[in-house]
């Protein structure tokens, strides 16, 4: 493995030696993969909202200062497609332009185009995915923005348990990476808490989840986990649950998005019980944080709230550049990343995890939140506290 | 046994909606000669069109419906009679085209609307429920005007003369035109009539479901199966192998599994091509 | 070619019956074509004259009966397969390859036949009497229609056949044109040696042509025999319902 | 008959081992091994990277086109050939980049065959939707054969190629294969398709004709369609080679219309046709990625632009200006199709 790491390392001195002098002095580029095209793009269209935020706030309170002089932050953001490909050729091009800092992608698949890419031309990247693979020792300068279900799976279930009663729970995903990946961890964690689980699988691009839902009922679940399945998905897995009957608790272990599941099912009271993973948690710093958004960029922000862990993302990235006093070498701001305490101003403080389940410790844990919806009413958030591994 | 006659239902429920869309297919290829790669397209601006009508302008529902319809007819006679008719006789280029715009109708639709599903409740709610069974009403309400929708398909095709122009080219089209029919005046009709059903189906299924700009990608595929199987041309066959389809998409999925019914579904049709390639009703396939 | 090889050539119509569905194309048809002779068919538009051609080569299947190439079965067999044996057909319309030139054309024939270039030197006489040879690196399609159909036959008879189906060679030429139909036959039949089935509605031609026809009415043979005494006897004529004027509509259709 | 006055036959025109497309096509593809002679820029390389593969798939859309039948099942090959090398090079370390193109042609050329003889009794449109369903069907298996193919995750971390034991790991080294690869797909395509042009070309303007002069059609189209799947299988090796991981995504049922796109837009009559299509394009589709949600739009805009206005593609409306300047009137010695697919339907046989 260290053969390996060497050969990148060699070939990609040679690559950047190109471009080494093509780059200002105090210009930093950020590359954003993003999905603009497709089901996922509110997810790339977040992801793209707030770099460009950061990249402005920083620049406008002088946050990236190397060598007395106060940097320009640009943002290049390119359709990443949901697909390696699309991922693969945009942190080429990425490349081309001497860009080494990359924040994103937002999918499975993207980030695993990406990597190989990422790594032989020497990026240091902030990626999300749930994939189990998604960040590793051979990726030493990829770090990841939040923890998946690993880490938050178990505090949720636990709300849920205290709220509801439920033996048995069913969990349904896509049968693709962003899919299976959390479901298995998702059950593993159920099990934990002796609920015994049926797994249930469907072909991306289903609309009608009659059938399924019919699977489901007849596996008699007290409980339902809609894990990542994306929100329009959800939404009628949610509506034709209830339709068939189902009067039990559902909890969405897998991401944001409540608002757009309760206007495809029909309202809250559709969703009746409802417990999901809130990756932040709403406060009036969060709330401020909004504001400063509306107020510096004109417009409300993205609607999905991954806006916000994406805005921590791209803050540490100026941190860790800050810190390393370079714009364009891998190495030492992922070195600088490593010794920055993940902390951010307006999310809270949290720890560096990873090591348990990716074998590095590169993995941003930060408070988070557990959306509550029982009885047809939005409950307020329960603040839960970052996980560590420690 | 609950569980096997709800399947059933549900099964019945996808039947009529893959059949309003997989009629319009059809009728496009059999009179056309076209594969319409954009019908997905018109189904979810059907949607889309509703959603509007019935939820920003607040008209009631069953007119929103008719107006899907009608203007999805009326983009259909548009892109027909403007962009296809020019490559019509070059079955390769209709498809470049009918794909293209297809690309232009989502991306236009993600433009205007956004990639978010907007909410588009049905009017109708509620739950019929006999012991193990149930059915929405909003449901059974789709349910029947997708009936009445093929019903009237049926009467235009097989009692008007109009009908039997369309059915009489697409049975033999070089045949129909050495008779003297003339064949072009047809096809804005009948790309219209097909594009109009897409938009309909659009605007009664997607509140049911879900609207969002993505949704008409699958609705491609099951056209694509459901007119394998009937035979491409066939109208009988495409009813029948749109309630096979679903009956089977249904059954799979509920006794093998959510990603399995997908695979038994296409290893089926396949199956079937190779005993049978004109379909279950086609005709037999056109030597050269 | 010898004598043996001639007489295992002939071919032969046992009984054969066709439908489609309910509807009987034909019923109970039997003839001879001699090896290296010639065959007249005659019959009203809808006597079922194509389909009996389109059953020989192999492209439909019979319902019932058996058609022999000398001690070969041959129907229900693939087309190249039957061609390759030596029985080819010719088609009503002009059929060629497209954008291609006359050359092209010629040489796929014998390509596909797995015959050699010694071939086309045979047939120079009678691709320079049809005005081919001038036509030699012309796009064959944008020819005059004449001159596409004279290119069609000479690729059948390109493939050296046995036995040669002739669909209406002489259909849609002008009048001038069809001393190559005469000229055709004749040179197949003597230069080749080619049993031919001539089926064909310029009566001029087959008289002029065969030493014997057979008429199909209704999917029956009705009659066979020399053509000038066959074409008078009465329900030949009343088959034909005045058999000039629908030569005629036939010929220009 | 007599032997005076004959003219006298023409003397056989002898044809090249290639035709000048091919030539030319040939030579662009070699060219680009020297791109990483003069530039490591990492965007250069990754551009080429990408146009290679896509021209080296939309061979076989090329090679169907032949026959005048339209495949959609391109990723399904590809992605038999690079799971295939994933695969041996992962489970037996085997890395030797000969031995793995070997295997990514031979895999799913031999996969073609069954496939093949039930496929290709349909014609026309009934083979563009079979072909469709196969890409649907491939996908599933991809994601249900976990254990073989890693299911939804993939096969991550493919070793480096090596040739004669030299390791082709980086930027310039991946480009070198794909180049490789590519030649090799390109110089079996065109001579394929030329070694049976007559063949070919008879099957797509009127095979009833061609069958009926002892061509046995179906022995080409199998033939052909095999080759197209072994090409397709190169492609996907490159793929997954640029990659290091063998992906599900990267065989979506849906990339089979770019393949397409790429074949018809650059011109389907000729070799060249698919590198300029897929030059053309895969710049086109990373110009537009930079407008976000506007470039699938602007994407679909240009098929239809490119679809009304130049029939024959690209190189059909270049070669057709150049014959004009030179003052010839046949465009291409491959014709129209669109004028031969109506002169089809006119040959049309009606029962009596």
């Amino acid at each position: 493995m260290t053969m390996r790491l060497g050969r990148f390392m060699c070939g990609t001195l040679l690559a950047s030696a190109a471009f080494g002098g093509a780059v200002s002095a105090c210009e930093l580029k950020i590359g954003v993969p993003a999905v603009l095209s497709g089901p996922a793009a509110q997810w790339g269209i977040a992801l793209r909202g707030a770099t460009e935020f950061a990249a402005k706030e920083a620049m406008e309170e002088k946050r990236l200062v190397i060598n007395g002089v106060a940097c320009t932050i640009s943002v290049k953001t390119i359709d990443s497609k949901y697909s390696a490909e699309g991922a693969a050729s945009a942190a080429s091009a990425f490349a081309a332009e001497g860009i080494k800092v990359i924040v994103g992608p937002v999918g499975s698949p993207e980030v695993t185009g990406m990597k190989p890419v990422a790594t032989r031309n020497r990026m240091v990247a902030m990626v999300n995915s749930f994939a189990k693979n998604s960040i590793g020792p051979e990726w030493p300068t990829v770090f990841h923005i939040g923890p998946g279900p690993s880490g938050w799976a178990a505090p949720i279930i636990d709300a849920g348990l205290q709220r509801f009663k439920f033996k048995t729970a069913a969990i349904v995903a896509p049968n693709d990476q962003g899919g299976t990946d959390i479901a298995s961890v998702n059950a593993d964690i159920f099990k934990q808490r002796g609920v015994s689980v049926t797994e249930e699988y469907y072909q991306r691009g289903t609309t009608n989840f009659a059938p399924i839902v019919t699977r489901i009922m007849s596996s008699n679940a007290e409980a339902l986990d809609l894990a990542s399945s994306p929100a329009g998905d959800a939404g009628i897995i949610v509506k034709q649950m209830r339709q068939a009957g189902f009067t039990g608790p559902i909890f969405r272990l897998g991401g944001p998005g409540t608002d757009e599941i309760a206007r495809v099912a029909g309202g809250l009271d559709i969703l009746k019980d409802f417990l999901w993973y809130e990756p932040v948690y709403m406060d009036d710093k969060m709330r401020a944080l909004e504001q400063k958004y509306e107020k510096l960029m004109g417009s409300a922000r993205p609607e999905n709230s991954d806006f916000f862990r994406w805005t921590f993302a791209a803050r540490m990235m100026i941190k860790a550049v800050q810190i390393a006093g370079t714009v364009d070498n891998a190495e030492k701001i992922s070195a600088a990343m490593r010794t920055l305490p993940v902390e951010d101003e307006h999310i809270g403080k949290g720890y560096w995890i990873g090591q348990k389940f990716f074998g590095i410790n590169q993995e941003m844990s930060y408070p988070f939140a557990i959306g509550v919806i029982q009885g047809g009413v939005k409950q307020p958030f329960i603040r839960a506290d970052a996980v560590s591994e420690k | 046994m609950d569980s096997f006659i709800a399947t059933g239902l549900i099964g019945i429920s996808l039947g009529s909606q893959y059949t309003l869309l997989a009629l319009g297919f059809t009728l496009i290829f059999g009179i056309l000669g076209v594969v319409n790669f954009a019908h997905g397209g018109f189904y979810v601006m059907g949607g889309y069109v509703a959603y509007y009508c019935n939820v920003i302008l607040g008209l009631p529902y069953p007119v929103a419906v008719m107006l899907a319809m009608l203007s999805m007819a009326a983009l259909g006679w548009l892109f027909e009679s403007l962009i296809l008719e020019r490559v019509i006789e070059d079955h390769q280029a209709t498809l470049m085209v009918t794909m293209g715009f297809y690309l232009v109708m989502a991306t236009a639709i993600l433009m205007i609307f956004g990639a978010e599903s907007p909410q588009f409740p049905f009017p109708v709610t509620g739950v019929w429920r006999l012991g193990g069974i149930y059915f929405p009403y909003a449901n059974m309400i789709v349910l029947g005007a997708c009936l009445a929708a093929i019903v009237f398909v049926y009467w235009l095709v097989y009692r008007t003369n109009i009908g039997r122009g369309m059915r009489a080219m697409s049975e033999d089209l070089p045949v129909a035109s050495a008779l003297g029919m003339r064949t072009k005046a047809l096809f804005p009709f009948a790309f219209a009539l097909a594009t109009g059903l897409a938009g309909g189906t659009g605007a009664l299924v997607t509140p049911i479901l879900a609207l969002a700009p993505h949704v008409g990608d699958s609705v491609l595929a099951f056209s694509f199966l459901t007119v394998i199987l009937g035979g491409l041309g066939s109208v009988t066959g495409a009813t029948c192998a749109a309630f096979i389809v679903g009956l089977i998409e249904a059954y799979a999925a509920v006794y093998l599994g959510g990603s399995k019914g997908a695979l038994t579904l296409f290893a089926l049709v396949l199956i079937i091509l190779v005993v049978r390639p004109q379909g279950l009703l086609g005709r037999e396939v056109r030597r050269s | 070619m010898t004598r043996q090889a001639l007489s295992t050539s002939a071919l032969h119509a046992d009984r054969i019956a066709k439908s489609f569905g309910g509807l009987k194309v034909f019923n109970d048809v039997s003839f001879t074509v001699p090896a290296g002779g010639l065959l007249g068919v005659i019959g009203p538009n809808g006597a079922g004259k194509t389909t009996m051609i389109n059953i020989f080569t192999g492209r439909l299947s019979l319902t019932s009966g058996q058609v022999m190439l000398g001690e070969t079965r041959i129907d229900g067999r693939s087309t190249f397969e039957n061609a390759l044996m030596g029985l080819v057909r010719s088609f009503q319309q002009t059929a060629i390859f497209n954008g291609h030139s006359v050359e092209t054309n010629l040489i796929s024939a014998l390509r596909f036949s797995k015959r050699d270039r010694s071939v086309l030197e045979r047939l120079a006489p009678l691709l320079d009497q049809f005005g081919l040879i001038e036509n030699w690196h012309r796009n064959a399609d944008v020819m005059p229609y004449g001159l596409q159909k004279m290119l069609g036959l000479a690729m059948a008879l390109a493939t050296q056949p046995k036995m040669l189906l002739l669909d209406e060679p002489a259909a849609g030429l002008e009048k001038s044109e069809r001393v190559n139909i005469d000229a055709y036959v004749k040179f197949a039949q003597e230069e080749f040696g080619c049993g031919v089935l001539l089926v064909e509605h310029d009566m001029e031609i087959i008289k002029r042509l065969c030493p014997s026809v057979i008429v199909l009415d209704g999917g029956r043979l009705i009659a066979e025999g020399p053509p000038t005494e066959v074409l008078s006897r009465p329900h030949v004529i009343n088959a034909y319902l005045g058999g000039s004027d629908e030569e005629d509509s036939d010929v220009t259709h | 008959m007599s032997s005076h006055d004959l003219k006298p036959l023409p003397a056989e025109t002898r044809s090249s081992l290639l035709s000048g497309h091919d030539w030319i096509a040939l030579v662009f593809v070699a060219m680009t091994f020297l791109i990483p002679v003069f530039s490591t820029n990492p965007q250069v390389l990754s551009q080429t990277n990408l146009i290679l593969i896509a021209a080296t798939a939309a061979l076989g859309v090329y090679i169907m086109q032949r026959l005048d039948l339209m495949s959609f099942a391109v990723p399904s090959f590809m992605a038999i050939g690079g799971y295939t090398v994933a695969l041996i090079s992962m489970k037996l370390h085997v890395t030797d980049v000969l031995i793995l193109a070997a295997a990514a042609f031979l895999m799913p050329a031999l996969c073609a065959i069954p496939l093949g003889s039930l496929i290709l009794r349909l014609k026309g449109v009934y083979f563009v939707l079979v072909t469709f369903v196969l890409t649907e069907i491939v996908q599933l298996l991809l994601f249900e054969a976990g254990p073989i193919t890693g299911g939804a995750n993939g096969l991550v971390g493919m070793p480096a190629v090596k040739l004669f034991g030299f390791e082709l790991w980086d930027n310039p080294h991946v480009l070198l294969t794909t180049c490789g690869l590519a030649v090799l797909s390109f110089a079996i395509t065109s001579l394929f398709t030329r070694t049976f042009r007559h063949e070919f070309a008879a099957i797509e303007t009127n095979d009833v004709l061609a069958e009926s002069l002892g061509l046995a059609a179906w022995k080409y189209k199998a033939m052909a369609f095999s080759i197209a799947a072994g090409v397709s299988g190169l492609a996907g090796f490159a793929l997954v080679n640029m990659l290091m991981t063998a992906h599900p995504s990267s065989f979506a049922p849906m990339s089979s219309v770019n393949y397409i796109t790429y074949t018809i837009v650059g011109g389907k009559a000729s070799i060249l046709g698919t590198l300029i299509g897929a030059l053309l394009l895969v710049s086109a589709t990373d110009y537009f990625a930079l407008s976000g949600e506007m470039s699938p739009g602007l994407f679909g805009l240009l098929i239809i632009i490119v679809t009304l206005v130049a029939r024959g593609g690209v190189v059909g409306v270049v070669s057709g200006l150049l014959y004009r300047l030179v003052g010839k009137t046949t465009p291409l010695n491959t014709g129209e199709t669109g004028h031969a697919a109506q002169e089809h339907a006119n040959q049309k046989e009606g029962r009596p």
